[in-house]
């Protein structure tokens, strides 16, 4: 498997990409013995462990391979090249053990993210470019702490202001600059139609995704299988994920809505396959997650792009935007909208709790965490805030809050 | 009318109540061990004997704990911060609006409506710094018994200056105070006063309701309710079973 | 080869323009060298004529207009004259005429001789006033039009009464715009006189009080007249306006008959409008504005 | 979908404004959108020609409690009333020249180029032109009827339109687009008509509504926002802010996407093309109502619907 480093770090890092697959398909086999497990599902089991094997993504395919970070770089324009993705989130625990060797108190996310990224600097077939929106200071000191491990790392730098016009232009710019990148790096040149043809089916795939959406908050299709749907997302081809969340939702059509109580909303810090503790322990305590805000789940993409000028410059600029002006990242100087949309989802929603996931050291959500609190509670939602990183260690512990948090919604 | 008993399974000691009409009439604690669903019922069948009652007399028994899905026999399961609420509730007689429970792993600052029910709480993390457990570490060193703490503080002059909370950290330091030739009491009225800074630090002093009730098991040592009611700016209330309100929340929550 | 000297021309006369236009103000005469023909008969002779006066709108909307009623002799006073009567016909159109008319007071005002025509509606009016002297007969005639959009139509029918026979009128029988006689225009008129007055061969056009011209009938026996454009009208505002009068005579037992029409000119609106010219500035401008943005328009950097 | 009704009903009221007189339609003089008087055979004109002339403010200040006073308050009584019952709408949707700017943008399409921008410096700066044109044109005829101005300058904004010359070209009336010589004045407004003529053509080719930006109608339509039984609202707390509208808007009013706590988001510069809520991703966020009825409001469904492949 490995050419690349030497034999006696190659055994460690094997071991442990064995120990993180076993993790992988540990989570999918409990996954399975789920009571609403159907093989409906199966396809997002196995496409969420791309990430892992990159080489599989692109199997009988001469395409290039990018690694994408962060939802705020367009895919679009990836797909309009012919260049396939995968996204870089990991939410192992196993692979932090590969990148112990960076600060404790890095975010997990990164933490395992990097050790993920070892895997693939050792695999056969590793990604050919890495696409990285400068969304936290992690991210940004992520490739310098990899030891330039990385073959190639293309920043988006990402302007923190959002409703400033140079600060819109600039992401205009970067996103010029990743058009750029990726035209050497897939040889061929963005032309209106592939372009246009991409956005079309990016939006497809946001219109049945946001049929999921529907369907969750009916209260008809489990969290925990519209995570592993969402965690999915990018992984293999668009067209194919769309096709089989369609399946998907075909199977819940006849569903009628289930009147669930105890539902809350789930914000804050990313949740990524294997790592499902939160939304598991809230099933276990008895809560339904209706809603999220989380930018691995319900804001995988943004989709809804819509242009009046079809020409390049004009697609590019609706991806932008779109993809830059209405980001409820906590990376944003201002981001009261993000407040919004959980008070408009909770209140539309019959929802009273919003659960606050704060991953330890993902500085973003934790000082956003504060004023959301304070703002939801002055609009009388039950506010919960878990700090916790991958570990089970705590589950007891959370699970306790949880319960108690039950009992007061 | 019958009985109902309360079942508490901490992470540090097994509480038994047995309630007859919202009057606690028969209580005991334990040190959990290995199988503390057995110690429990037998504890129950204990307190049965003495209170010359029937197992069959006990209408419900409700659990709560860490170890609350163990036991097979519970009509009831409650989460602690709940049975807590109402125990504190109850036990002060509707007065209580904030309790800051110290357990044996975890610290809980918890804050009800006029009504009792809960609203709002905080619970600190995996951390047990603070807890319980931190006073039976200092216990060991410093070869003192827990109960002694109290008085041994209050006859104290200048505290130690103790800085961590950590149940790690804080051995190190107590040994080299030891060293260093500091009394026991003043490193025992040192650690009382780092243990309410961390109970600050999770509450913050200005968002807490009066009346400020302390319960769990280390609110029996007065030590740390004055080190508390010192950092607090406030007269903190001490229930006169406070280790058992978890257990006797848990048995009145079946009654209403 | 052709077209691209025709578009060269264009484009210098162009850029004459305005050079033009500037030179326009300067010129006091260009078209209108009056005509120094010999004094007649006709033209020694006194005249009666209208002048248009105040034109304006009533608080009600009407329309109306008034006509000083003078005479070229200032020796001459009209209070010599006598049985001064005004006529007043409403028509639709020029060319479609009937003799009937109604009478309208001539009112005076410090020695002065007018008649107010008023309209609520949108009508053309057709007016004489005769007056006796001597053993002569004078008549004025205007022919105009009124944009009255009152409350009151029309004041009721008024009393409709034949023309005297003896007056000799001009009739225009065709006018190429309908309400607003410019500069250029061709104005051809029918001169009716009484009976058995023979006909009237010539006529004379007389602008501030000057002979300009002597005019004859053509073989249908009309007169065809085109007023010359005149600087002073184009200089002057939209409304600006000059009075022709033409004029003719003729002597009927020992009686002589002078009319005198008052003709009412604005300046041209289409002579001195140059589509072609235009068109050049058009397609220059569209030129100049297309490569302005597209050297000017922000174009978004990237490198 | 409420593109396609806008199209046909633009394309519909231009035919009528423009060759409805020719059947006998006739509209009065005091419609609140560009239907050009100059065209022979239209079925209604632009109020603002009215407002120049014969019943706006010279007539007024002298007869105005007379019947010619009160037919210009009576034609302005009418343009209000048109501006109450339909707002905005006039210019989006019923407005010829609008739509002939429509064309020139549809072309631009067809042939890929891509549309200008403006900085939002240079944007904010050109809505202060519109207001310039209109104390112009309320005040040079005054100027005219009080302080002996020439009268040549009369109808000063008519003469400068690039309606004037362009409108009547759809009768076939090519004769706006000549130089007039009769004087230095009408020289001068003639060629600049025709300069400001080509400008707006240029402009409205590369830039959507090019002429919108400065037209002095809007000013006056919006005199009456308040009163009108148009609403436009946006529910600020809704809007997640993405800038689709902004995007979309073809006059370009960032207020639609920005705007954060306020409702009233109708801009001076708004046409009413709906075209902001057509792209609204977000449910309930921007609506148009009349009077209480709701004409439409955004939602998620319908931009799926709208915009599927």
């Amino acid at each position: 498997m490995n050419n690349k480093s030497s034999r006696g770090k190659t055994g460690i890092t094997e071991k442990i990409f064995k120990k993180t697959i076993d993790e992988y398909d540990c989570e999918i086999e409990s996954l399975k013995k789920r009571d609403d497990y159907s093989p409906v599902f199966d396809y997002f089991l196995n496409t969420i462990k791309i990430s892992l094997f990159p080489e599989n993504g692109r199997k009988n395919r001469v395409n290039p391979l990018a690694g994408i970070l962060c939802v705020q770089a367009p895919p679009e324009i990836l797909h309009a090249l012919g260049v396939d993705s995968i996204k870089l989130c990991s939410g192992s625990i196993y692979a932090q053990r590969l990148s112990s060797d960076m600060p404790v108190l890095m975010c997990p996310v990164l933490k395992s993210l990097a050790g993920a990224l070892r895997f693939h600097n050792s695999a056969a077939v590793s990604p050919d470019c890495f696409i990285i929106p400068t969304s936290c200071d992690w991210v940004v000191k992520l490739p310098e702490m990899l030891n330039q491990e990385l073959p190639e790392v293309h920043f988006l730098e990402l302007p923190h202001i959002k409703e400033n016009e140079k600060s819109q232009s600039r992401w205009l710019e970067e996103i010029y600059g990743l058009k750029d990148r990726l035209e050497t790096l897939s040889g061929k040149k963005l032309n209106k139609r592939n372009l246009r043809d991409s956005i079309r089916k990016f939006s497809d795939a946001w219109a049945e995704f946001n049929m999921l959406i529907e369907y969750r908050r009916k209260g008809i299709l489990p969290n925990i299988w519209f995570t592993v749907i969402a965690n999915s997302f990018l992984q293999d081809d668009i067209e194919k994920w769309t096709e089989h969340i369609d399946i998907v939702l075909r199977k819940y059509k006849q569903d009628k809505n289930e009147s669930t109580d105890s539902r809350v909303f789930l914000a804050g810090s990313p949740v990524f396959f294997p790592n499902l503790k939160i939304p598991l322990l809230i099933e276990e305590a008895g809560m339904h997650i209706i809603a999220d805000d989380i930018c691995t789940c319900e804001r995988i993409f943004p989709g809804a792009v819509c242009c009046d000028d079809m020409t390049i410059h004009g697609m590019l600029k609706a991806l932008s935007e779109r993809y830059h002006k209405a980001c409820i990242c906590p990376t944003f100087t201002d981001n009261e909208r993000r407040v919004n949309n959980i008070l408009n989802t909770a209140g539309t929603n019959e929802i009273k709790g919003v659960i606050f996931h704060v991953l330890k050291g993902c500085h973003p959500y934790d000082i956003e965490s504060i004023t959301i609190e304070k703002k939801l509670k002055e609009r009388g939602f039950k506010f919960l805030r878990i700090e916790t990183d991958y570990t089970k260690e705590d589950s007891r512990n959370i699970l306790t809050r949880l319960e108690a948090f039950k009992t007061t919604l | 009318m019958g009985y109902n008993a309360g079942i508490d399974l901490g992470s540090t000691a097994v509480k038994v109540v047995i309630v007859e009409n919202k009057e606690m009439i028969w209580r005991q604690a334990r040190p959990t061990v290995p199988g503390q669903e057995a110690l429990a019922m037998g504890m129950l069948e204990e307190g049965l004997k003495e209170t010359r009652k029937k197992r069959s007399e006990i209408e419900k028994i409700a659990v709560t704990g860490y170890g609350k899905n163990l036991v097979k026999e519970a009509h009831t399961v409650i989460d602690e911060l709940s049975a807590n609420a109402k125990g504190a509730f109850l036990l002060s007689g509707g007065k209580a609006r904030t309790v800051i429970n110290i357990g044996g792993q975890d610290i809980k600052v918890m804050r009800f409506s006029p009504e009792g029910k809960l609203t709002d709480f905080k619970m600190n993390d995996k951390c047990a710094a603070g807890t319980g457990r931190f006073f039976e570490m200092a216990a060991r060193i410093l070869d003192v018994p827990v109960q002694d703490f109290g008085s041994l503080s209050e006859e104290a002059g200048e505290p130690a200056n103790i800085n961590s909370t950590c149940v790690v950290f804080a051995e190190s330091e107590i040994v080299s105070l030891m060293a260093g030739g500091a009394e026991t009491g003043q490193i025992i009225k040192g650690l009382h006063e780092s243990v309410a800074r961390r109970i600050l630090s999770l509450t913050g002093s200005t968002s807490l309701e009066d009346d400020i009730y302390l319960d769990g098991g280390p609110a029996n040592n007065s030590g740390l309710v004055s080190a508390i009611e010192d950092e607090l700016f406030r007269e903190v209330f001490v229930f006169p079973y406070c280790q058992f309100t978890v257990a006797y929340g848990a048995a009145c929550s079946v009654l209403i | 080869m052709k077209f691209l000297i025709e578009i060269k021309k264009c484009f210098l006369s162009l850029l004459s323009h305005f050079f033009l236009t500037a030179v326009f103000l300067f010129q006091s005469v260009i078209s209108t060298a009056e005509l120094n023909l010999p004094d007649t008969d006709i033209q020694s002779n006194s005249y009666l004529y209208f002048q248009y006066d105040a034109k304006g709108k009533e608080a009600d909307g009407s329309a109306y207009q008034v006509l000083k009623i003078r005479t070229n002799n200032t020796a001459k006073n009209l209070s010599e004259f006598d049985s001064i009567e005004a006529y007043c016909r409403k028509s639709s159109r020029p060319g479609k005429q009937d003799y009937m008319a109604y009478r309208v007071p001539v009112e005076k005002l410090n020695n002065e001789y007018y008649v107010k025509i008023k309209s609520g509606n949108y009508s053309i009016f057709d007016v004489y006033v005769s007056g006796n002297y001597k053993n002569n007969t004078y008549v004025a005639q205007t022919v105009f039009y009124l944009f009255g959009d009152g409350l009151k139509g029309s004041t009721g029918k008024p009393g409709l009464v034949k023309l005297p026979e003896y007056l000799p009128v001009f009739e225009l029988t065709e006018s190429p715009q309908n309400y607003w006689p410019q500069t250029g225009n061709e104005f051809r008129f029918l001169c009716r006189v009484p009976e058995g007055s023979g006909s009237i061969k010539q006529m004379i056009v007389i602008i501030d009080n000057k002979k300009v011209s002597r005019i004859f009938t053509d073989r249908n026996g009309k007169f065809e007249y085109i007023p010359a454009h005149d600087i002073k009208l184009n200089k002057g505002g939209t409304s600006s306006y000059k009075e022709i009068i033409l004029l003719n005579s003729i002597n009927r037992n020992g009686k002589n008959y002078t009319a005198a029409f008052n003709l009412l000119v604005h300046r041209s609106r289409t002579a001195f409008l140059n589509v072609k010219n235009g068109a050049v500035l058009f397609t220059v401008s569209i030129i100049f504005f297309t490569a302005i943005v597209l050297i000017k328009r922000r174009t978004f950097k990237y490198k | 979908m409420i593109g396609r009704i806008r199209i046909v009903t633009q394309h519909l009221m231009f035919i009528f404004l423009i060759y409805g007189g020719r059947a006998g339609i006739k509209l009065g003089h005091s419609l609140p959108c560009f239907a050009c008087p100059y065209v022979s055979g239209c079925s209604g004109h632009c109020y603002l020609m009215a407002l120049q002339g014969k019943w706006g403010f010279e007539f007024a200040v002298a007869d105005l409690f007379s019947y010619e006073g009160f037919r210009v308050l009576l034609y302005f009584a009418i343009f209000i009333f048109l501006i109450i019952l339909l707002s905005k709408f006039w210019c989006g949707w019923i407005c010829p020249f609008g739509t002939f700017q429509d064309w020139l943008a549809i072309l631009r399409k067809k042939t890929g180029i891509r549309e200008s921008e403006f900085s939002w410096k240079t944007r904010d700066g050109l809505k202060k032109v519109k207001y310039v044109l209109l104390a112009f044109l309320i005040i040079i005829p005054v100027l005219i009827t009080y302080a002996g101005l020439h009268s040549d300058f009369s109808l000063p904004f008519c003469q400068i339109c690039p309606a004037k010359p362009i409108m009547p070209l759809f009768t076939g009336n090519v004769d706006h687009f000549a130089l007039d010589y009769t004087n230095v004045i009408t020289g001068t407004f003639s060629a600049l008509s025709i300069i400001i003529a080509a400008a707006i053509i240029v402009g409205s080719f590369f830039k959507d509504r090019f002429f919108c930006l400065f037209c002095p109608m809007l000013p006056l339509i919006q005199l009456f926002k308040k009163i009108s039984l148009l609403r436009f609202e946006k529910e600020a707390d809704l809007c997640s802010g993405c800038g689709n509208c902004h995007r979309m808007c073809p006059v370009d009013i960032r207020k639609v996407s920005d705007e954060r706590s306020n409702k009233a988001v109708m801009d001076e510069d708004c046409i009413l093309c709906m075209k902001c809520q057509e792209s609204c991703p977000e449910d309930n966020v921007l609506s148009l109502k009349f009077l209480k009825y709701r004409i439409f409001l955004t939602s998620r469904k319908y931009f799926i619907r709208n915009n599927r492949s």
